[in-house]
């Protein structure tokens, strides 16, 4: 009985040994997931299973993708964007309207918007505690009154974009083998997995989401993380409407405004935590390719309206009760 | 006694993830006694608690009530067997008010309120919200709830440590009535006195295991922390550093008239750099208050705290007590744990706390968490996520979270709180280390008996005032306790 | 000086009376500004406009009840407005061409199909341990997915004795406006009332404010949520039934289930109803239902562009919440 | 105040000035927004409307109901609306006539008694567009039909005109039917998936064209035949991209503007049709002369520029990118 003999681990026998390496390596699943995804639509349709078949999956899923970055950024913290896809549209907008004037300008004064929508919605919910579901629902209905008046006054005019965005969004390089847009999606993944494991601030976005009373006691000023974080989400759905609008061609105001649910779904999918602290981008990427497959296979399905979604909803549930339970979040 | 015990508990195990709770835990109630349940601090008293309330199932073992089997699936279960129970955590609902929680268990306020007259609360507004009303009346309210069902076993969780002396009179009274009724008293306190004066029996705990089975009296107090502690000898204090040398070391921080709301009013003290200063109180005499206010998580009502250098720590927020060197402990590990994140990045947190550090990590912070990993020995096998850490580990990180960022003045809240008696060791001989290096620690502790082991003084601390300081190698833990009543109760 | 620290209540007074009721009063009040205002912007305010009003809010102040229901028992249904098709698109297929007596049954019965399908929802959420936010994402399409294959396009129909029950008239429109107001005081006060006095009721709220001491006062709290999903499915399947009997047709567009869904989150967070559960009442989410209803009809009165009364909502909601946002710091600077 | 609409003294209406509301649910959408425009434009110049509300909010029927109400409540001369539902609104649009309101439904029908119906025959718009199509294949080929949303009315009409062209054509296969939801970015999506993977020798769109046509060239894949609607963009690849066979199916929004001169007409008692029905026209690549006359380098890829519908309207086509009712601006 004396204090040596005390074991301060027992190894957890109710948790098998498989499962718990699983749940430190989430994206095995999900890259499971997503290559068993691939084969069964190249059953349905076996052209599919080409070079092109593949490099549209990643040319449609990578907006989709940099839009979902800006969800799982803002998930970590604990928080949401409601507003990614009236963002994404409105910054689309205006750089359609500026294309006229080049490529830089319209993408940069299109960034510019993104950035400004998003750092509103960062100081509501981080100086003015404003809940981030109604914060960006409300920056929602806001961008889409304020962009619908202004498209027949200060926004009238160019609503197609220039050759740069449109190759940059719908081109691809190689023979054809590789997109643009990947380059950029690629080049922004990196950004966004290397800032979540190697910068201050991606440490922080986890600590808030984790737990904000010990990061405010840790000395953090969170309103700052926030602040920021939603700024750089901003920006993330106004690049993702950027190169929507080049894939498309030309704006309208609906563009991207059904991209908010996948937004959400591929961050899901790929591991984040709606209430903050887990996740990482690399899941999400594979999310975001995952509901890629996903859409292509229910195109060649053939099927009507209801069961698309029945199979959309059911594989989403899914998918998140495995990750729970191979995970063992609980 | 009659030949069938009302309760018996054999071999009851309970393991949370990596944590042991309970090993084998064997426990015998007989009817009409007042059973004193006792253990150091994680012994695993709660948890034998809540396996006989039907709140965690146990991973082995076998409940008896009255000679039956009994399978204790859920809290509303065991109530309606007869074995009600105040648990140590509040259980009143916080957004309903005390007339609805009533209605919530399915009791009649009026026999409730009878309680609550005997033991002199009857202007208990039944319409006021639970998050309005004080901790000690909870807990009382808890006690009524709990006797409005007219159990046959009442297990009372350390309802004491949040009550006056008044007021745990009145519980005494209600256990005697319990007894004298035929009825049952299962007692968890760490107030040996009380042991001595109630209870007929009293089971310990340790590690999980019950070691001994004895009657109070007879063993005395002496025998009793014999079997709770079991063969290690009290812990003997460190060589601290001369005492006398601190008159002359330089303060690290000083508060003048510190005032906050009811719960601070008027404090002053120095804190000298290379001291350990202890601060002993009773339950809810302002110290949680006066350590927000010295972390900036709030801000005084007045008074002024001031730091070595003669500048006034105007903290608006913890960002800037860390920055200037004022770091704290807090006493709850939920407010200071990373729980889903690895041991490193819980060390990390602070060393970005500025915007002009987050766009890349400090390139010393290997080296940074490797030290403090090492210098507290933290188990890091299951590091990647700190949550999984068995508790005394815990503790070590956020206590390593400030080595590792560097700090001035430690704020320590009961930073043994739930920790075994060697890491607590190990956690005491840091602090002492610490101000030998010329760091200055306030430590709040609520085992009075350990204050001696590390502090160089003692403040003590009674309703919101400083009633007393003394060095502390006098300072036995009767003494403590005697001031920590204040005078006027002792006098009474 | 012991005496005065154990005084057992605290600050009793005014100020706790206002946390209480202040919120539930604020937004009636609000509401009630609102409709006072609108009626003296236009030419004739008379039972025309009452009725209009009142059997109008009706699916957004139902489904407003069924999202506090389950928010004040800690969860959150993405799926209400999914549930309301569902529920409008079955009963449109059945009811078409019957007696009222039938159509009456069958209301009961797509009442107890939505609850069940619900619960079935709250267990799934409840064994599966996957947040509900989630699980909710993922029924927001399987169910507006089989409101789709009820009713592929717009369609059926119901008796006009049940339209008048929710609309005071055979053809859903008219000046009788008793019908819509009892259709939407009985539920609602029903609710509030069951909430507050029945066991159950007081259940999901204490599972919302603290699970742990919930489940330490005996409180079922897995039957907490599934009851909670339940009852929320119900009150978006009588959503379903109002907008059924005010239009004559039912319709099935995965369109209006997302809109509705976040009219609904919005509606209960304008209530005072705490996204974090336990706080709450489904009496302010059902009158802040009702305000987000009249908002258009009456900056449209008052003859704001279109576009500009989208930016004042936003705005005008954002506001409030600032300022609940505000008082809720103050309040826990001074506890 | 009516004062703004004294302008409109000098025509031959006397001295009455109107108000006309108007309902639309779908927020966003160029083709309803560009609605809105000719509403408002055809109000202004006809000279006797002195202010026109619109109510422009995501609704369904229920929420229609509720804006034709508030409507009636604003004591407004005529309502305008775009109909979510052929029946639902019905007993509502009939309360109003009742108060003397005229009622006019564009886009869509609706069967009330006593309401004017102005619609595009969208069977036709199916089977024209179809039909064009087929013949443009020799009767022979692969065709993909990328409809709307599936449900509402118009996807169904002009599905039906599309199937009844297919009964001529025993030689053609549909070896894709999907649905865009009438979003470009999704048809976009599903354009390419297909074009990449199948043997397609032609596609029919419900108007979801231009960026059909932009997936080839992303894809770097030879054009096929493409049936679209009158949008400026589709226009305008029509003329200028070699080797794109397609014709342009007319489905204007300026039906607006024409609902809004029923509107008026009625008000001023010349008792016009109650129902209006104007058949597509079908523009294809070799009427490069039409294509050019329709086309608008001005004007927005979405917009139709088929503004001008004669014997209705009575506006420039300027006045529709403006965008103001009576008084505004
Ligand atoms: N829910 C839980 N999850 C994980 N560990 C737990 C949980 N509850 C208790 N423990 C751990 O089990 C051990 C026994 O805890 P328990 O609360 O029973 O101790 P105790 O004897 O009541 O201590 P105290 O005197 O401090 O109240 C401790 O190490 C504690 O940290
Ligand atoms: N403290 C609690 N607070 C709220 N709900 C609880 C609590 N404990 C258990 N529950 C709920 O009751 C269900 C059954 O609990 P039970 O105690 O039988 O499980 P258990 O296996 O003993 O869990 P544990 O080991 O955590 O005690 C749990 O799945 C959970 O949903
Ligand atoms: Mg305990
Ligand atoms: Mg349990």
């Amino acid at each position: 009985m004396s204090l040596e003999s005390r074991e301060e681990m027992v190894p957890d026998i109710s948790q098998p040994r498989w499962t718990i390496w699983l749940s430190d390596h989430p994206l095995v699943v999900l890259g499971s997931v997503l290559v068993v995804l691939v084969l069964v639509t190249g059953v349905i349709e076996p052209n599919y299973l080409s070079v092109s078949g593949l490099r549209n999956t990643v040319l449609l899923a990578a907006p989709l993708g940099i839009m979902a970055g800006a969800q799982t950024i803002l998930m970590l913290t604990g928080g949401i964007d409601l507003s990614v896809g009236m963002i994404a549209t409105a910054a689309a907008y205006v750089a359609a309207n500026q294309s006229p004037n080049g490529a830089l300008i319209a993408i940069t004064l299109g960034l510019l918007v993104g950035v400004a929508a998003g750092t509103v919605n960062g100081i509501g919910v981080g100086v003015f505690q404003v809940n981030p579901l109604i914060m960006t629902l409300a920056m929602s209905s806001i961008l889409i009154g304020l962009f619908t008046a202004l498209s027949f006054t200060v926004l009238q005019g160019s609503t197609t974009v220039n050759d740069f965005i449109s190759t940059l969004g719908g081109g691809s390089f190689l023979g054809n083998r590789i997109p643009y847009n990947a380059l950029v999606w690629t080049g922004v993944s990196l950004l966004i997995v290397y800032g979540l494991r190697y910068t201050g601030f991606g440490r922080l976005l986890y600590a808030l989401g984790d737990n904000p009373v010990a990061t405010r006691l840790a000395g953090v000023r969170s309103w700052q993380v926030l602040i920021v974080a939603y700024a750089l989400a901003g920006l993330l759905a106004a690049l993702a409407g950027i190169l929507l609008a080049g894939r498309t061609g030309a704006v309208d105001l609906q563009l991207a405004v059904n991209f908010l649910l996948p937004s959400v779904a591929a961050a899901v999918i790929g591991g984040t935590s709606i209430f903050g602290g887990i996740g990482t981008y690399s899941g999400t990427v594979l999310g975001a390719l995952i509901l890629g497959v996903l859409a292509t296979m229910l195109t060649f399905l053939n099927a009507g309206q209801a069961i698309q979604q029945i199979v959309y909803g059911s594989i989403v549930l899914g998918l998140a009760w495995l990750y729970a339970r191979v995970t063992g979040v609980s | 006694m009659s030949d069938k015990p009302l309760l018996q508990a054999d071999g009851i195990a309970k393991r949370f993830g990596t944590v042991v709770a309970l090993r084998s835990a064997n426990l015998q109630v007989e009817p009409g006694e007042i059973h004193a349940l006792l253990g150091a601090n994680g012994a695993g008293k709660s948890t034998l608690v809540k396996a006989l309330s039907g709140v965690h199932r146990p991973d082995a073992g076998s409940i008896r009530v009255n000679g039956e089997l009994f399978d204790v699936r859920n809290p509303r279960i065991a109530a309606e067997a007869g074995l009600a129970t105040v648990f140590q955590d509040p259980a009143l609902i916080p957004d309903l008010t005390v007339e609805e929680n009533l209605r919530l268990t399915n009791l009649p306020s009026e026999v409730v309120h009878d309680w609550l007259e005997r033991m002199d609360l009857a202007d208990v507004d039944f319409e006021a919200q639970i998050r309005d009303l004080p901790l000690p009346t909870l807990r009382l309210l808890d006690l009524a709830r709990a006797l409005a069902r007219d159990p046959s076993l009442l297990m009372l969780d350390e309802i004491t440590a949040a009550l006056t002396a008044d007021q745990a009179e009145h519980v005494f009274a209600v256990m005697e009535d319990r007894k004298s009724r035929g009825k049952s008293v299962l007692f968890i306190t760490h107030r040996l006195g009380e042991v001595l004066r109630m209870c007929d029996r009293a089971t310990v705990l340790r590690d999980g295991q019950d070691v001994e089975v004895c009657v109070p009296g007879e063993v005395g107090e002496a025998g009793l922390v014999q079997a709770m502690l079991g063969e290690v000898a009290k812990a003997t204090p460190d060589e601290s550093s001369a005492l006398a040398s601190l008159d002359e070391a330089p303060v690290a921080l000083e508060t003048i008239e510190l005032r906050s709301g009811d719960e601070v009013r008027g404090v002053s003290f120095s804190l000298r750099a290379g001291e350990v200063l202890g601060v002993a109180a009773l339950e809810d005499q302002g110290q949680d208050r006066l350590f927000e206010l010295l972390s900036g998580d709030r801000r005084a009502d007045a008074g002024e705290i001031i730091l070595a250098d003669g500048e006034a720590l105007d903290a608006r927020s913890p960002y800037d007590a860390v920055r200037k060197g004022v770091v704290l402990v807090p006493s709850d590990r939920l407010h200071a744990l990373l729980p889903k994140r690895p041991i490193r990045e819980n060390l990390t947190t602070p060393l970005y706390n500025k915007i002009t550090k987050w766009f890349s990590l400090a390139g010393d912070e290997k080296q940074r968490v490797d030290s403090a990993i090492d210098r507290l020995s933290i188990d890091t096998r299951a590091g990647k996520q700190a949550g999984r850490l068995s508790g005394g580990n815990q503790q070590k990180v956020v206590v390593g979270r400030w080595l590792a960022s560097g700090f001035r003045v430690l704020l320590c809240f009961d930073p043994t709180r739930g920790i075994d008696v060697g890491t607590k060791q190990q956690i005491y001989h840091l602090l002492r280390e610490l101000a030998d290096g010329g760091a200055a620690v306030l430590l709040y502790t609520s085992e009075l008996a350990e204050i001696p082991l590390v502090c160089d003084r003692v403040l003590v601390l009674y309703d919101g005032e400083i009633v007393d300081e003394q060095p502390a190698v006098n300072a036995t833990e009767q003494a403590l306790l005697t001031a920590a009543h204040g005078i006027s109760e002792e006098v009474a | 000086m012991t005496t005065a620290r154990l005084g057992s209540v605290r600050d009793v007074d005014w100020r706790v009376a206002l946390r209480r009721y202040g919120w539930n009063t604020g937004v009636w009040l609000l509401l009630i500004a609102l409709l006072v205002f609108y009626a003296s912007t236009i030419p004739s305010f008379g039972s025309f406009q009452i009725a209009s009003i009142a059997k109008n809010s009706l699916p957004l102040v139902f489904l407003a009840i069924a999202q506090a229901v389950i928010v004040i028992a800690g969860g959150i249904d993405l799926a209400v407005g999914s549930m309301l098709i569902l529920s409008n698109a079955v009963a449109a297929q059945l009811m078409d061409e019957q007696a009222f007596g039938i159509t009456l049954m069958v209301a009961v019965l797509v009442i107890l199909m939505a609850a069940a399908l619900n619960g079935a929802v709250g267990w799934v959420i409840s064994v599966s341990k996957v947040p509900d936010i989630v699980v909710t994402l993922a029924t927001l399409f399987i169910i507006a997915g089989l409101a789709l294959l009820v009713l592929p396009s717009p369609g059926g129909g119901t008796s006009d004795g049940f339209r008048a029950l929710f609309t005071g008239s055979a053809t859903g429109t008219g000046t009788n406006f008793w019908p819509a107001l009892v259709m939407l005081f009985v539920p609602m006060l029903g609710a509030a009332w069951w909430m507050k006095h029945s066991r159950t009721g007081l259940s999901l709220y204490a599972t919302g404010s603290d699970p742990t001491a919930a489940y330490l006062s005996g409180v079922n709290t897995a039957r907490a949520k599934i009851v909670s999903y339940a009852v929320g499915g119900a009150f978006a399947a009588m959503g379903g039934l109002a907008s059924l009997a005010i239009t004559g047709s039912g319709e099935s567009r995965f369109a209006t289930a997302s809109n509705f869904t976040l009219k609904s989150v919005a509606a209960i967070v304008l209530g005072g109803v705490a996204l974090t559960g336990g706080i709450g009442s489904v009496v302010g989410a059902a009158a802040a239902g009702i305000v987000l209803f009249v908002l258009s009809p009456v900056l449209s009165a008052m003859g704001v562009d279109p576009n500009t009364a989208q930016v004042i909502q936003g705005a005008l909601i954002v506001l409030v919440m600032m300022i609940a946002g505000i008082v809720q710091l103050r309040r826990e600077r001074a506890a | 105040g009516g004062d703004e609409g004294g302008e409109g003294d000098g025509d031959g209406g006397g001295d009455e000035t109107y108000t006309i509301g108007v309902s639309n649910t779908l927020v966003g959408n160029g083709w309803r927004e560009q609605m809105i425009c000719a509403i408002k434009a055809e109000a202004t110049a006809s000279g006797v409307v002195d202010e026109v509300v619109v109510i422009n909010e995501n609704a369904d029927m229920t929420g229609q109901i509720g804006h034709i109400e508030t409507l009636i409540s604003q004591g407004v001369d005529a309502i305008i609306i775009n109909p979510t539902d052929r029946e639902g609104l019905n007993s509502v649009i009939e309360e109003a006539i009742s108060q003397g309101i005229v009622v006019v439904a564009v886009d869509q029908a609706v069967t009330a008694d006593g309401a004017f119906v102005v619609t595009n025959d969208q069977e036709e718009y199916g089977y024209l567009g179809a039909k064009w199509l087929f013949e443009q294949l020799g009767g022979e080929g692969n065709v993909v039909e990328m409809r709307g949303i599936d449900g509402v009315p118009a996807d169904t009409d002009r599905h039906n005109g599309f199937m009844r062209a297919l009964e001529e054509f025993p030689g053609i296969t549909v070896v894709e039917e999907t649905f865009t939801g009438w979003d470009p970015s999704v048809g976009a999506e599903q354009a390419l998936n297909i074009i990449t993977t199948q043997e397609v020798d032609g596609i029919w769109t419900s108007g979801i064209d231009y960026t059909v046509v932009e997936q080839f060239q992303s894809a770097d894949i030879p054009f096929v035949p493409v049936v679209g609607a009158d949008n400026n963009g589709f226009v305008e690849q029509l003329i200028e991209l070699d080797g794109l066979t397609g014709a342009a199916v007319t489905n204007p929004p300026a039906i607006g503007g024409v609902g809004t001169a029923i509107a008026i007409d009625a008000l001023q008692g010349n008792d016009p049709d109650q129902t209006t029905t104007l058949t597509p026209e079908v523009f294809d690549h070799t009427e490069q002369d039409q294509l050019e006359e329709l086309y608008d380098p001005d004007q927005q890829v979405g917009w139709s520029t088929y503004v001008e519908i004669d014997p209705y309207t009575s506006y420039e086509a300027s006045a529709v990118s403006a965008c103001q009712g009576p008084g505004e601006g």
